[in-house]
């Protein structure tokens, strides 16, 4: 099985939904260590997202991510935006002209999306950000496919993975965003954009899942 | 949650529409990207200056859109970060060929969102500075936080650039003098009550009725201790003290003092704060010599102020004084 | 109760005594019996213009003292009327030979100590006239009521009758001028919370989470209706349509909108207010040509907003737009 | 018996200490109604009052009565300030040089005082103000008086009137002051005014029956 451009579509689909229903989700994770914001900023960008889908939709995968990309830039503000945004637009750009990814591939496409959003925000692992969901992911993604696991097998061990990490920012200590302003008070609460990042991995993997 | 509102998703464009009517010889506002600029922009000769951020801040920054101050300012939605689409439509329309400052408050959101604007900027032939304001000294630790937040000192900075930039000064002097009003200031705010993100619709945090929050910024986000409310004349020092030491200010020092209301604080509240911190700056040998006393830098409607302090000297005494007419800010004209 | 203040008793005087040096260039602070001066005055060969009621409406009335606008405040204790000796000192401080305006707003207390004052004033030989703002549409017959309360004209009036005094008009003159300005001028109010007085610790009224007060004045008192709160489109015209009726406006009317906040509404809701009442009034064929946005007669910390309409001639244009110097208003200086 | 100037003093004192103990139930009375001040102002008008009774100690009555009447004159303010300072300065005339007070004496003077009400604040019974507690006191005196009751009975049927009057502010309509501003929401609270004028009316009795 291989990622089509079809899939990605679909995907960006998922997260819109996804993103919607989690909205004051998120939004109620960012009042406790932060501004009571990402819920609404992302639900914006992928609202806006999903309108600009029909024209790109027979395009090749790099197009689709690069389009999500600027369009999130555009719409959502705030961290997550530049970080989100640039993270698409990596994507994209390690998928130029793509129309299928393996699981090869799609460890470099996430990796690059993990970069572009480690370069943007100055950010390391630790840091209790959306980093500490998406760095576990590719780490275990690019383990499975070493041991030779199928991509859906692959996926789903990047999945727990990125389960795990957003759980994991519960204990810790916030240095950067805006978490990072309580000190002590941002431990024992989960960080809002490594919550979205897992509602992410999850719709990648419920499209893969419902296609096969 | 109780707002004089009809949408959360339309506050800011309703709220834009009112200014750009009530304001329409001093201002023009550019929906899609929304921006909010000078009426007579761009002034030939002049360095365009252009800030932004969340809204939920009014009347920073639209309100200090005018002659001495701001060239345009970029609203995003509330208490989030603009995208860069309207600090690069801004910078356009505010560049006169002599550059163009971006004014940008220290937070993650704000500075990316500049960042990617400036460069976008650049590429398109439009020489662009920065200054990030860091005021804050609630934050303790720039090794261990995303650094100081910019709060009160970018209404100063906005007045007192603005000023120079209306005498013709270039980029550089600008860029210089913007660093020199942020390395001279020092901020501290606190809060009685939470305020309410139209989305989120609840309180951002939940305070019992007999404490309040020291050291919040301008989001609506908690602060670093929460204590018992006390009297005026003890909060007032606990604003005051960690500015004093912070610069540190010292006896002799002329000083602007901005005791600023959070957007549910009445007026009448803010001069017994000024008169708390005129005490304590007098105990300490240190004059105000200039002041600003009301709510421009707001989060919403919570209830609460800060203090800023700015160490004057002739410079930035004499473009604080330099006429301005803005909405919210007007000397001199 | 959470409030900036260290003891109720106190609230008052600590405020003033920070007035007093924020603004020692424009005025000057009299304690015993309390009130709030020009630094200049009494100005010669100008009419001496003193207002004054409870506190907690600030800016009102002692942030209106400077040029072109008030010579004098009374400032009471938190929404209780002033006594007669603040108002006779006043009086005899700003007295230049050519007479005094008392301008009162319509309430029992305020009325009866400011007649009492007038009389004692009489007999130390100062000519005092006194005009009585009465503009609060809420209140509906004056056959069953101690009349219609003064709210939001009584900052228009001062602002234009001190233009009027600052040109040189005579007692008479300004008394007209003031008369036609209340004539001309409605309100209406809202709140969305209720204020707590300092004394009392508590909130006037309470105000389930989903319910909003109509027709308030300005006392923190409830007002004739209690409502649903809707959107900001609807309260704006609950506020309009009376206002509109009473007078009545009229399509090809000039008018001076007055959108303004209680004390805990954030300016972002006022001009998302100034917006609504912009399209009503564009709707019926009525022109905004001049505004004022913001808070300027307040209840302490009550949420809410009143709109003030005044009907513009070339007279009340010229004495608006004539120059103002307080810590207030300020524009031509 | 007589009213003597030392009762006068200790009424004064007595409607002090009164004011006192119930100032937050006054305040609390015009919570409802006005705008929660009318307890404030008359303690800090008697608290000031209680400071100038020494230098009035030795005069006759009608001396200590227009100096309780300036002082709250200047002192009170709001609209209790100018109404029971008319009252205390017009009965200090009723009483000019005396020194002692017959029941027709206190007829005569509390009469001035509920006339200079009236002048002042353009009002009459029926209203919902303090008048409606006076007026019917003054009634019962006069009636008492007619009946040849002694100064003792005199009061207390004074003072139980005074009483019915202030709870009849209850179901009233009220159309002066602040109050007046509900409209048909005034309706069922008690005058916080007419409450005042009812502690005042007591005061005067608690003080000549611990003298009998
Ligand atoms: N420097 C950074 N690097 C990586 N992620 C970051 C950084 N700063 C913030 N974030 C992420 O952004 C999330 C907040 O996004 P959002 O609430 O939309 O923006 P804002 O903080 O501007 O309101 C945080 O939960 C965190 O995961
Ligand atoms: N015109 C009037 N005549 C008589 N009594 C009045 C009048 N107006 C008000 N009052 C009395 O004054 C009382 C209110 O006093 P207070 O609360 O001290 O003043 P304010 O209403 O100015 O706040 C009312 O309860 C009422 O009894
Ligand atoms: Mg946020
Ligand atoms: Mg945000
Ligand atoms: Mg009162
Ligand atoms: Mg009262």
């Amino acid at each position: 099985m291989q990622i089509t451009a079809d899939h990605v579509i679909k995907f960006i689909e998922t997260i819109t939904m996804r993103v919607k229903e989690q909205r004051d989700y998120l939004t109620q994770l960012d009042s406790a260590i932060g501004d009571a914001d990402h819920g609404v900023n992302l639900d914006r960008g992928f609202t806006t997202v999903l309108t600009k889908l029909p024209s790109v939709a027979d395009k090749d995968i790099g197009t689709i991510l690069k389009t999500v990309g600027t369009t999130l830039v555009s719409t959502v503000g705030g961290a997550s935006g530049p970080l989100y945004g640039t993270a698409f637009l990596r994507a994209g750009m390690a998928s130029a002209d793509r129309f299928e990814l393996t699981v090869d591939d799609l460890a470099v496409v996430i990796e690059a999306a993990l970069e572009g959003i480690q370069a943007r925000g100055k950010s390391t692992r630790g840091e209790k950000t959306m980093i500490d969901a998406i760095g576990p992911a590719v780490d275990a993604l690019k383990a499975a496919r070493a041991a030779g696991d199928d991509l859906l097998t692959s996926l789903r061990k990047a999945v727990a993975a990125c389960q795990a990490g957003m759980e994991a920012t519960i204990p810790m200590l916030a240095t950067k965003g805006r978490a990072s302003y309580l000190g002590e008070r941002s431990i024992g609460h989960q960080d809002p954009g490594a919550t979205s990042a897992f509602l992410m991995a999850q719709a990648l993997l419920e499209v893969l899942e419902a296609s096969q | 949650m109780k707002k004089l509102i009809n949408a959360p998703e339309q506050v800011v464009k309703e709220a834009l529409a009112g200014m750009a009517d009530a304001h329409a010889d001093l201002l023009t506002v550019h929906y899609d990207p929304d921006f909010i600029v000078r009426a007579d922009a761009p002034i030939a000769n002049k360095v365009g200056l252009v800030s932004g951020g969340g809204s939920g801040h009014e009347p920073m920054h639209g309100g200090f859109v005018g002659k001495g101050m701001l060239d345009a300012a970029c609203p995003g939605a509330v208490f989030t970060s603009p995208v860069p689409d309207q600090m690069l439509a801004a910078t356009k329309a505010v560049s006169a060929g002599k550059g163009v400052l971006h004014i940008v408050k220290n937070y993650t959101g704000d500075v990316m969102n500049f960042e990617m604007a400036a460069e976008l900027a650049a590429a398109e032939g439009i020489e662009v500075a920065s200054v990030v304001t860091n005021d804050d000294v609630a934050v303790k630790d720039s090794l261990y936080t995303a650094g100081r937040r910019g709060v009160g000192v970018t209404v100063l900075m906005e007045k007192i650039v603005g000023g120079a930039a209306e005498a013709g000064a270039d980029l550089a002097a600008i860029k210089r003098l913007a660093e020199k009003v942020n390395a001279h200031g020092r901020s501290m705010g606190m809060a009685l009550t939470s305020c309410v993100v139209p989305h989120a619709g609840k309180p951002t945090f939940d305070l019992p009725d007999d404490e309040m929050e020291i050291g919040i910024g301008i989001h609506g986000e908690p602060g670093r201790t929460r204590v018992k409310v006390g009297h005026a004349a003890d909060i007032a020092a606990m604003l005051a003290a960690p500015i004093l030491e912070d610069l540190p200010f010292k006896q002799g020092d002329h000083v602007l003092a901005f005791v600023n209301g959070m957007g549910g604080t009445p007026l009448i509240e803010l001069y017994l704060m000024y008169n708390e911190l005129h005490k304590i700056l007098a105990g300490q040998g240190i004059t105000i010599s200039r002041r600003l006393i009301g709510s421009y830098i707001t989060s919403l409607e919570m209830a609460g102020c800060s203090f800023t302090l700015l160490k004057l000297d002739d410079e930035l005494t004499k473009f604080w004084d330099a006429p301005v007419l803005t909405p919210a800010l007007r000397w001199g004209y």
